[in-house]
């Protein structure tokens, strides 16, 4: 049998320790947390920025859309509505998720307020390979053109991932995206995320009402 | 050598340099090989890190040294981390909230602090046994040869994979980056070759054990 | 049917392509240290991945059913080392009473099991890949366990090889263990790109 | 059992070596040296040392009996010639180092051919029983004379926990140069039946082989006919097998005929075989029928640097200096001098050491052969081509066994089972980076034996 | 103002320390439950028992290493001062642990090398060409003429773990200042010419020969090697021969004038000091016998 | 009467083979596919095999400098890395980067390890792992053998991409290899077809773009066979990997004929073919015993059909080399040889 104050005797630091300690933690996170968390809007505003450089401010449209993934997984994000001088909205923003060639990637993608054309996409955080997958968002010396360049102002639409085009193509601003070469994994991850995306965002901002129902 | 006039300076002098060198955490006592190995494809990471593994190593020490007494055996280990896991998420949010970008790059290597086994080892080999001074002695001794050594294969993986020190282009413009050194392999390899270089240094007789012909 | 192919590519990709041995530099330690001889680096690796499947289980649990609940994620970590010292403990204690040899062999390695970076790096990583399934972090956290063992027999069978080698005598050990490592990353980096 | 006379009897493994048997193949045995003085080793064989029974100074007779032994695994020696012990002193003997030898002065010796043995006309192996030939064979001091050693009369002696069936004769002589086997053979071919004969009576056996490789076609000829003309001779058959070395080893002889394996550190009557030489067939029936003890055995002196290869009738105890002087000295290449042939045999250093009753041949090498063979040459890293592996007659791994004994792992070598070696020299023979395997593996066996040895618990 | 902030922090923190406090306890309560119910009875003394041994795991106790050793010297006694490197300082360590009085063990024992031959002095017959270890070359008859001396390929100076054996020019020589009398090199040699002799005072005097054959023989082969002719028996009858081999009876030895006497008279010069500050052994005064060769 | 005897342990004679002439064999065995190299693309396969051979050598006499170890050159397994390395890589290759491949070859891949004998993995795909994961540009830009007139490039896939999309090629100087453009086909959903009887053939010649050794099945073929006939290497390895290979490419043809190129394609094209003969049967990196040769052949098999049919990598050889000399030692482990009279009792 063992008596309670046996165990306290035996456990006193443990607990009263996980106490303080638990204490400490709150109260560091407690002074810190407003910084922690402006941080990251800070983050996010800024890329959202960089892609609608028109944006004045940027402000939550629909708090956590559910978005169905692939293998029966459902993320959740936030989407942000940009507002432009007047006050119009001229966008949205959103946080994407997918898998890439090592680990996730997270993806930010702005349409325009009409939910027709992209403005792009910037990466908020990947671990691809250097050299072969981080160019997705590094610019690739090696050709003329930028990855990430194909979807500006690209439909917002399922996209073709294709290997080879010439210039011309990747230039094109269509609904073809030819893949970095040597790099087809983490270009195709882009593709997909954009695809898995597109149509819930739309899907969703319409319910809210916030978009038309396509003219 | 300890000075035989002032016992304890010297003292303090030499468990101070034994974690530079002679007592090296990573080329030495082979501990935390796994930051030591992730997060050294680049200089500034290697650094940061190297800084947490200071504030942690010398606070956990503290906490350590001063309840030393009171460690029942069988919640010693279970003390440990948690005094060390209290810090590392102490600093953890630090970085988060003054070094975001940093932040992102060390990814869970952060929290992964609490595994490391310099930490703990210290705890167990020094801090559970010796005061407080000599403790943090020991924790800097330690840190800051844990950072130096990180440091520095950091920077070789780094000059090698992209050319650059701190993102400073350092070599020659016709340098092809050697994309595997910021892969595992290169952080293997580099520092399987530094840990052998360092064995060189130690003058042991090379004994064969072999019957040759 | 779908679940089971999330489960199936889940285990192989952290087995072979995620491997945290030669991906994620986590557990390194006892990689370097009981991988001397094939039937210790087995032992090692089973217990290994008895804990880490019940340290990542327990983890999950504890991090889905009531941190995020209470909105405590900030004691995560502290949480998470609790869980995986306590486990430690009671793994290293059952053993010595029930399998004294077993206990003897492993040694010193048994509480440092405790401070393997795979375990706490495991944890870590299913948080921060968002499994959101109980089933799949437990296949995940078992699949782990199993590519270290993997990963630490296949480095044993070669050291055993160096044994009965004329290595450089600096380079005998570690060094030469994680040089060969470093080729085995090499190796492995052809898997990239099979799953997800 | 139904055997096929034509076809190649043979076991996995095994190499096939120039085999240089023409140097001495067409020479008939021929008395040997007027030897003044034998020194004859107290140790002769495997199994317990003899006592002498002499003083120094006594006189012995020829066929005396000068050393004995009560252990069960043992044999008399005997003297050779008639003269005076000189002294009892140590001798170079080629495996054990020094040893003790009684030293035997003659009073005067004229080398003989086999004068004194006769097989009678009437001979039936019917008229002894079978305790009267092993005691014959055990007073005669026979042991195994194709190498090793070993006594005959254990051999033969029936055993109740292993009853033996088969009876296999040995008369491969799979070692190059060495020819005293085959010499045996054509020349005293009806002894050797005798001496068969006898050791299945003795040993309970019922079927006889007698084993002869291929490149003998002669010999295979000769006995052939032999058995024909004797009576009793229907359960006994001559096996032609296929020419490789080591078919004359016990274990591999038996796999290609019996198909059989002998247990690993087991022996032969475990299985229920019993194999012997053909010199020693031959030496049973001069025991037993002529009561005559083993003091002569017939010795090959061959090599390319010897002047007179042949094969000789010597008396035990004659020193290889001796021998190899009235093979007319050896040329000036010469530059290694074994006992026994090229694969298996043993070099000596000490030219005055005796010859035993185990020694079947003196082959000298030449400073070319030695400069071609392995360990003359640097010996290179081991690039694991695995050829040691084909050729091991034992199914070991040699490359293995000999780098873990290089590197001091004995467990390691004991688990690639190191014991089961025979040390056929197959491996060393074929291995492209000159790495002395053998060697090897023979010194881990004696690391372990003495670790055994010493270490309590 | 100061209370309302503190108040309100508190708010904020309390969760967290009340969660960790549930945690910590349970995981106390646990661990304590565990450790009362899987305790298991490891007997201290092993535990102190092999903090006093030194650890070095040299395998001369003739177990696997010290762990095992402790067990095993708790379970007999008698296994005591079997750990050579740890001395009797050691022993009476585990002793007082055991509750056991220590036997005077004597002197501790450290190995001599009963051969002084060096490379000049030795006659070959041949060459030898193969593997460089004594155990392969003794299994070869008349590697050396000398069928007893020392080979000198090293065999000892492997085992050593302690780097205390040396060859030099074909003598192998103990640095006994670095030996700890683990028996490791009289174990290795193949002709077993290392011997552990009780080490009384910090030179010994050995006989450094180990041939068994007629002085006769001896002489043909080797200029030090010991004739068995009874000199020395002669001064002191610590020295006897046998196997016209002079043997020392260590047990009594002790440094003297007969022993002195016996040793400057040996004709071949082979007794001699061997210890920590032993003279290096004198040349033999007279030219022996031309070495012949076969 | 007798000087200078020598004595030593048995056996006192030996075979007349060494090292050197068994790597002396592998050269002449790799000599039909330097000889189609050398024709098919000139000047590039001579700098290339010399860069690489010469680099070799002087690291491995350079590590045994270091090391003050006695010489190892005149086994020539420096030499025959050498080749091989060179034999892998595209033959428009930098000099810098084949001696950087050469170089970690000899010193990571098998100096570090103690030199020939010792080395756990294959040092020519080490080498060739090392600069794929380095320069991964560099080492997949084909060059189009010099006998193909370069305005028509008659079998180049592109072609066919082209016809589709109408368009011209991103990078219009390099060719991609045959296998390169079989998963470039697939992914874009041109379909598999586009394997022809032509192509083969020009596979089976080497008329097309890839590695400097590894483009012309015949030669490689013939050397294979001489090396079989002089012994110097066992059947098993190679069957192994082929049989394995073909039967997986079959299986995956069977599944989807649409998306899989056809097995026998998949035989004489890429590294396959030059890892069965010379590569995989390095003795030193593969198992001892004949049923591990059997397991490392068809592991090797389908490792590479694996990686190719399955992964990122157009090729798998050199992974499918590594991977499988990694768990050799476990081969061998399991595949222990157990004497003929069984295991000895107690």
């Amino acid at each position: 049998m063992l008596k309670i104050k046996h165990f306290i005797q035996e456990s006193w630091l443990l607990i009263v320790a996980s106490f303080a300690f638990g204490l400490l933690i709150a109260v560091a996170s407690a002074s810190l947390d407003a910084r922690i968390k402006q941080n990251e809007k800070d983050k996010l505003d800024n890329l959202m920025k960089s892609l609608i450089s028109d944006a004045n401010d940027f402000q939550i449209a629909i708090e956590q859309a559910e978005i169905p993934g692939d293998r029966g997984r459902v993320e959740t994000t936030d989407v942000y509505k940009a507002l432009g001088e007047d006050g119009g909205v001229i966008g949205f923003a959103f946080v994407a998720v997918g898998a890439g060639f090592a680990d996730k990637i997270k993806l930010v993608i702005a349409v325009d307020g009409k939910c027709e054309k992209f403005f792009g996409f910037k990466v908020l955080s990947s671990n691809e390979t250097p050299g072969f997958g981080s160019k997705i968002k590094d610019d690739d010396p090696e050709s003329d053109v930028d990855f990430a360049d194909q979807f500006k102002g690209a439909p917002a639409q399922e996209f073709e991932l294709i290997k080879t085009g010439k210039l011309e193509v990747i230039k094109k601003i269509d609904s073809q995206i030819v893949a970095i070469s040597g790099a087809t994994v983490s270009s195709d991850a882009v593709v997909k995320i954009f695809n898995m995306y597109t149509d819930k965002i739309r899907e969703q901002l319409r319910q809210k009402g916030l978009i038309g129902d396509g003219k | 050598m300890a000075n035989e006039s002032q016992p304890t300076t010297g003292l303090y002098k030499e468990t101070l340099l034994a974690g530079l060198w002679r007592e090296n955490p990573v080329f030495r006592l082979l501990l935390g090989m796994c930051p030591t190995l992730a997060v050294t494809a680049a200089v500034k990471p290697a650094l940061t890190m190297g800084l947490c593994v200071i504030f942690v190593l010398v606070c956990s020490n503290i906490i350590v040294s001063l309840m030393r007494n009171l460690l029942k055996p069988h919640l010693r280990i279970l003390m440990f981390t948690l005094t060390i896991a209290t810090f590392v998420t102490i600093a953890d949010l630090f970085l988060k909230a003054f070094a975001l970008t940093m932040s992102e790059t060390l990814g869970p290597y952060v929290p992964l602090i609490i595994v490391n086994c310099i930490i703990i080892c210290r705890a167990e080999a020094c801090a559970s046994k010796n005061g407080l001074i000599v403790s943090v002695i020991d924790a800097l001794g330690m840190g800051v040869g844990f950072t130096l050594t990180l440091c520095v294969l950091a920077a070789i993986r780094e000059v090698l994979a992209t050319g650059m020190i701190f993102e400073v282009q350092v070599m020659p413009d016709a340098f092809v980056p050697w994309a595997a050194m910021g892969m595992p392999v290169g952080a293997f390899i580099t520092l399987g070759l530094m840990l052998g270089l360092v064995n060189l240094t130690n003058k042991k007789k090379a004994k064969s054990s072999c019957h040759e012909v | 049917m779908d679940t089971l192919n999330i489960l199936l590519m889940g285990f192989i990709s952290i087995v072979i392509i995620n491997n945290l041995v030669f991906t994620k530099f986590l557990g390194i330690c006892p990689y370097l240290g009981v991988s001397g001889r094939i039937d210790m680096a087995f032992g090692m690796g089973l217990a290994v991945t008895f804990v880490v499947t019940l340290s990542g289980t327990l983890t999950w649990m504890i991090d889905n059913w009531i941190l995020m609940k209470l909105g405590l994620e900030v004691t995560r970590y502290i949480c998470f080392i609790l869980v995986i010292a306590g486990a430690v403990q009671l793994v290293e204690m059952y053993m010595r009473k029930f399998f004294p040899s077993l206990y003897e062999s492993f040694g010193i390695f048994l509480p440092l099991i405790t401070t393997n970076c795979a375990i706490l790096g495991l944890c870590l990583f299913i948080n921060l890949w968002g499994i959101n399934s109980l089933l799949e972090a437990v296949v995940l956290s078992f699949g782990a366990g199993i590519g270290f063992t993997m990963a630490i027999c296949i480095m044993a069978g070669i050291r055993e090889n160096l044994n009965l080698a004329d290595v450089p005598e600096c380079l005998k050990g570690a060094p030469i263990t994680l040089i060969t490592a470093g080729i085995l990353t090499l190796a492995f980096m052809g898997f990239a790109g099979m799953i997800r | 059992m139904k055997v096929n006379v034509k076809g190649r009897f043979s076991f996995p493994g095994g190499i096939h070596p120039p085999e240089k048997k023409d140097l001495s193949r067409e020479v008939e045995i021929q008395p040997g040296p007027a030897v003044k003085e034998v020194a004859v080793m107290l140790s002769q064989h495997i199994g317990a040392v003899c006592q002498p029974l002499n003083r120094k100074g006594d006189a012995v007779q020829a066929g005396q009996k000068i050393g004995d032994c009560d252990a069960f695994v043992s044999a008399p020696v005997h003297s050779p010639i008639t003269g005076k012990v000189k002294e009892i002193a140590l001798r170079s003997h080629a495996v054990l180092g020094r040893s003790s030898a009684i030293v035997i002065e003659a009073f005067s010796y004229s080398p003989t051919r086999r004068s004194y043995f006769k097989l009678k006309d009437d001979f039936d192996e019917k008229n002894y029983s079978a305790g009267q030939i092993c005691e014959a064979v055990r007073q005669a001091g026979i042991v195994g004379m194709g190498g090793a050693g070993f006594p005959t009369r254990v051999k033969i002696e029936p055993n109740p926990q292993m009853p033996k069936e088969t009876l296999i004769i040995n008369g491969c002589e799979c070692e190059p140069y060495i020819t005293c086997d085959y010499r045996i053979m054509l020349e005293w071919t009806n002894q050797i039946i005798a001496g068969i004969k006898l050791a299945r009576k003795a040993s309970g056996c019922s079927q006889v082989f007698i084993a002869i490789e291929g490149n003998k076609p002669k010999a295979i000829e000769v006995m052939n006919r032999a058995l024909e003309s004797f009576a009793n001779s229907d359960s006994i058959k001559v096996i032609p097998v296929k020419t490789k070395y080591p078919q004359g080893g016990e274990r591999q002889l038996i796999k290609a005929i019996l198909k059989k394996d002998v247990p690993t550190g087991g022996i032969p009557p475990m299985i229920g075989v019993v194999v012997l030489n053909v010199a020693t067939a031959a030496a049973i029936a001069e025991a037993v029928i002529s009561d005559l003890p083993l003091t002569h055995r017939v010795v090959t002196v061959t090599g390319e640097a010897v002047a007179k290869p042949g094969n000789y009738y010597v008396p035990i105890g004659t020193s290889v200096e001796d021998l190899i002087e009235f093979c007319g000295g050896v040329t000036k290449k010469s530059a290694k001098v074994l006992l026994g042939g090229p694969m298996m045999g043993i070099a000596i250093a000490d030219l005055k050491t005796p010859i035993t009753k185990a020694t079947n041949a003196i082959t000298v090498l030449t400073k070319e052969q030695i400069g071609r063979a392995k360990f003359a040459r640097r010996q290179t890293a081991c690039i694991c081509c695995g050829r040691c592996l084909e050729v091991c007659p034992e199914n070991l791994n040699p490359t293995k066994i000999a780098h873990a004994v290089k590197y001091n792992f004995l467990d390691v070598a004991e688990s690639y089972y190191i014991s089961a070696c025979m040390e056929c020299g197959c491996c060393s023979y074929v291995c492209p980076a000159n790495i002395e395997l053998t060697g090897y593996i023979k010194t881990g066996k004696i690391f372990l034996a003495r670790q055994k040895k010493k270490i309590p618990g | 103002m100061i209370l309302a902030n503190v108040l309100e922090l508190w708010s904020s923190v309390w969760p967290a320390g009340v969660t960790m406090l549930g945690l910590g306890s349970g995981f106390a309560l646990v661990l304590l439950i565990a450790s009362e119910k899987l305790k298991v009875t490891v007997d201290p003394k092993i535990e102190q028992i092999h903090e006093a041994l030194p650890n070095l795991d040299c395998g001369a106790c003739g177990f696997a290493g010290c762990g095992q050793y402790a067990k095993a010297v708790l379970g007999d006694p008698e296994l005591l001062g079997k750990c050579a490197p740890g001395g009797p300082e050691t022993s009476s360590k585990i002793a007082d642990v055991l509750n056991l009085q220590v036997s005077d063990s004597g002197p501790q024992q450290r190995p001599i090398v009963r051969c002084r031959a060096c490379t000049a002095d030795k006659t070959l017959y041949a060459q030898y060409q193969g593997i460089q270890s004594c155990i392969a070359a003794n299994a070869l008859a008349n590697v050396q003429a000398c069928g007893f001396g020392c080979l000198s390929f090293g065999d000892c100076t492997r085992a050593c773990k302690f780097d205390a054996l040396h060859i030099v020019d074909g003598m192998t020589i103990v640095d006994y200042e670095k030996c700890t009398g683990c028996t490791a090199c009289s174990k290795a040699c193949p002709r077993n010419l290392i011997e552990m002799v009780p080490f009384g005072y910090e030179n010994m005097m050995i006989v450094a020969c180990n041939s068994k054959e007629t002085g006769k023989s001896t002489r043909s082969i080797c200029k030090v090697g010991c004739i068995g002719c009874g000199i020395c028996v002669k001064q002191t009858d610590v020295f006897s021969v046998e196997d016209n081999l002079a043997r020392i009876d260590f047990t009594r030895y002790e440094p003297n004038e007969q022993a002195e006497t016996a040793m400057n008279k040996c004709p071949t010069k082979v007794i001699i000091y061997r210890g920590k500050t032993a003279p290096e052994p004198p040349q033999p005064g007279k030219k022996p016998v031309a070495a012949t060769k076969a | 009467m007798l000087k200078d005897i020598r004595v030593s342990c048995s056996p006192h004679i030996s075979e007349r083979l060494s090292t050197r002439s068994v790597m002396i064999d592998v050269i002449i065995g790799l000599a039909p596919a330097m000889a189609a190299a050398g024709y098919y693309f000139r000047i590039h396969a001579l700098i290339l095999i010399c860069t690489c051979v010469i680099s070799s050598v002087a690291a491995e006499w350079l590590c045994n400098a270091i090391r003050k170890k006695p010489n190892s050159l005149d086994d020539f397994s420096a030499v025959v890395t050498g080749i091989i390395l060179a034999l892998s890589l595209p033959p428009n290759l930098p000099v810098w980067v084949a001696v950087i491949g050469s170089v970690f070859s000899i010193a990571i891949g098998k100096m570090v390890f103690g030199g020939l004998g010792a080395n756990i993995f294959n040092p020519a795909m080490v080498g060739r792992t090392f600069l794929t994961a380095s320069f991964g540009v560099l080492m997949t830009s084909w060059m189009v053998p010099v006998t193909i007139d370069s305005e028509i490039a008659k079998i180049d896939p592109d072609n066919k991409i082209k016809a589709v999309a109408e368009e011209g090629l991103v990078h219009a100087r390099t060719r991609a290899t045959p296998l390169a453009w079989s998963k470039q086909a697939i992914k874009s959903e041109l379909g598999a077809d586009l394997y022809s009887e032509e192509q083969f053939k020009a596979t089976l010649t080497g008329e097309v773009g890839g590695s400097l050794g590894e483009t012309s099945a015949i030669a490689l073929l013939l050397g294979g066979l001489y090396l079989l006939i002089r012994r110097t290497i066992n059947f098993h390895i190679p069957l192994a990997i082929l049989v394995s290979a073909f039967i997986f490419g079959a299986i995956a043809y069977l599944i989807d004929s649409y998306s899989y190129v056809q097995p026998l394609y998949h035989l004489s094209s890429g590294g396959l073919l030059l890892c069965a003969f010379f590569i995989a049967t390095d003795p030193v990196t593969a198992p001892l015993t004949r049923r591990g040769m059997w397991i490392f052949g068809i592991g090797v098999g389908m490792l590479t059909m694996l990686i190719r049919i399955v992964g990122e990598y157009p090729e798998g050889v050199m992974f499918s080399i590594l991977l499988m000399n990694a768990v050799t030692p476990l081969i061998d482990r399991l595949c222990k040889r157990i004497p003929a009279g069984g295991k000895p009792s107690a």
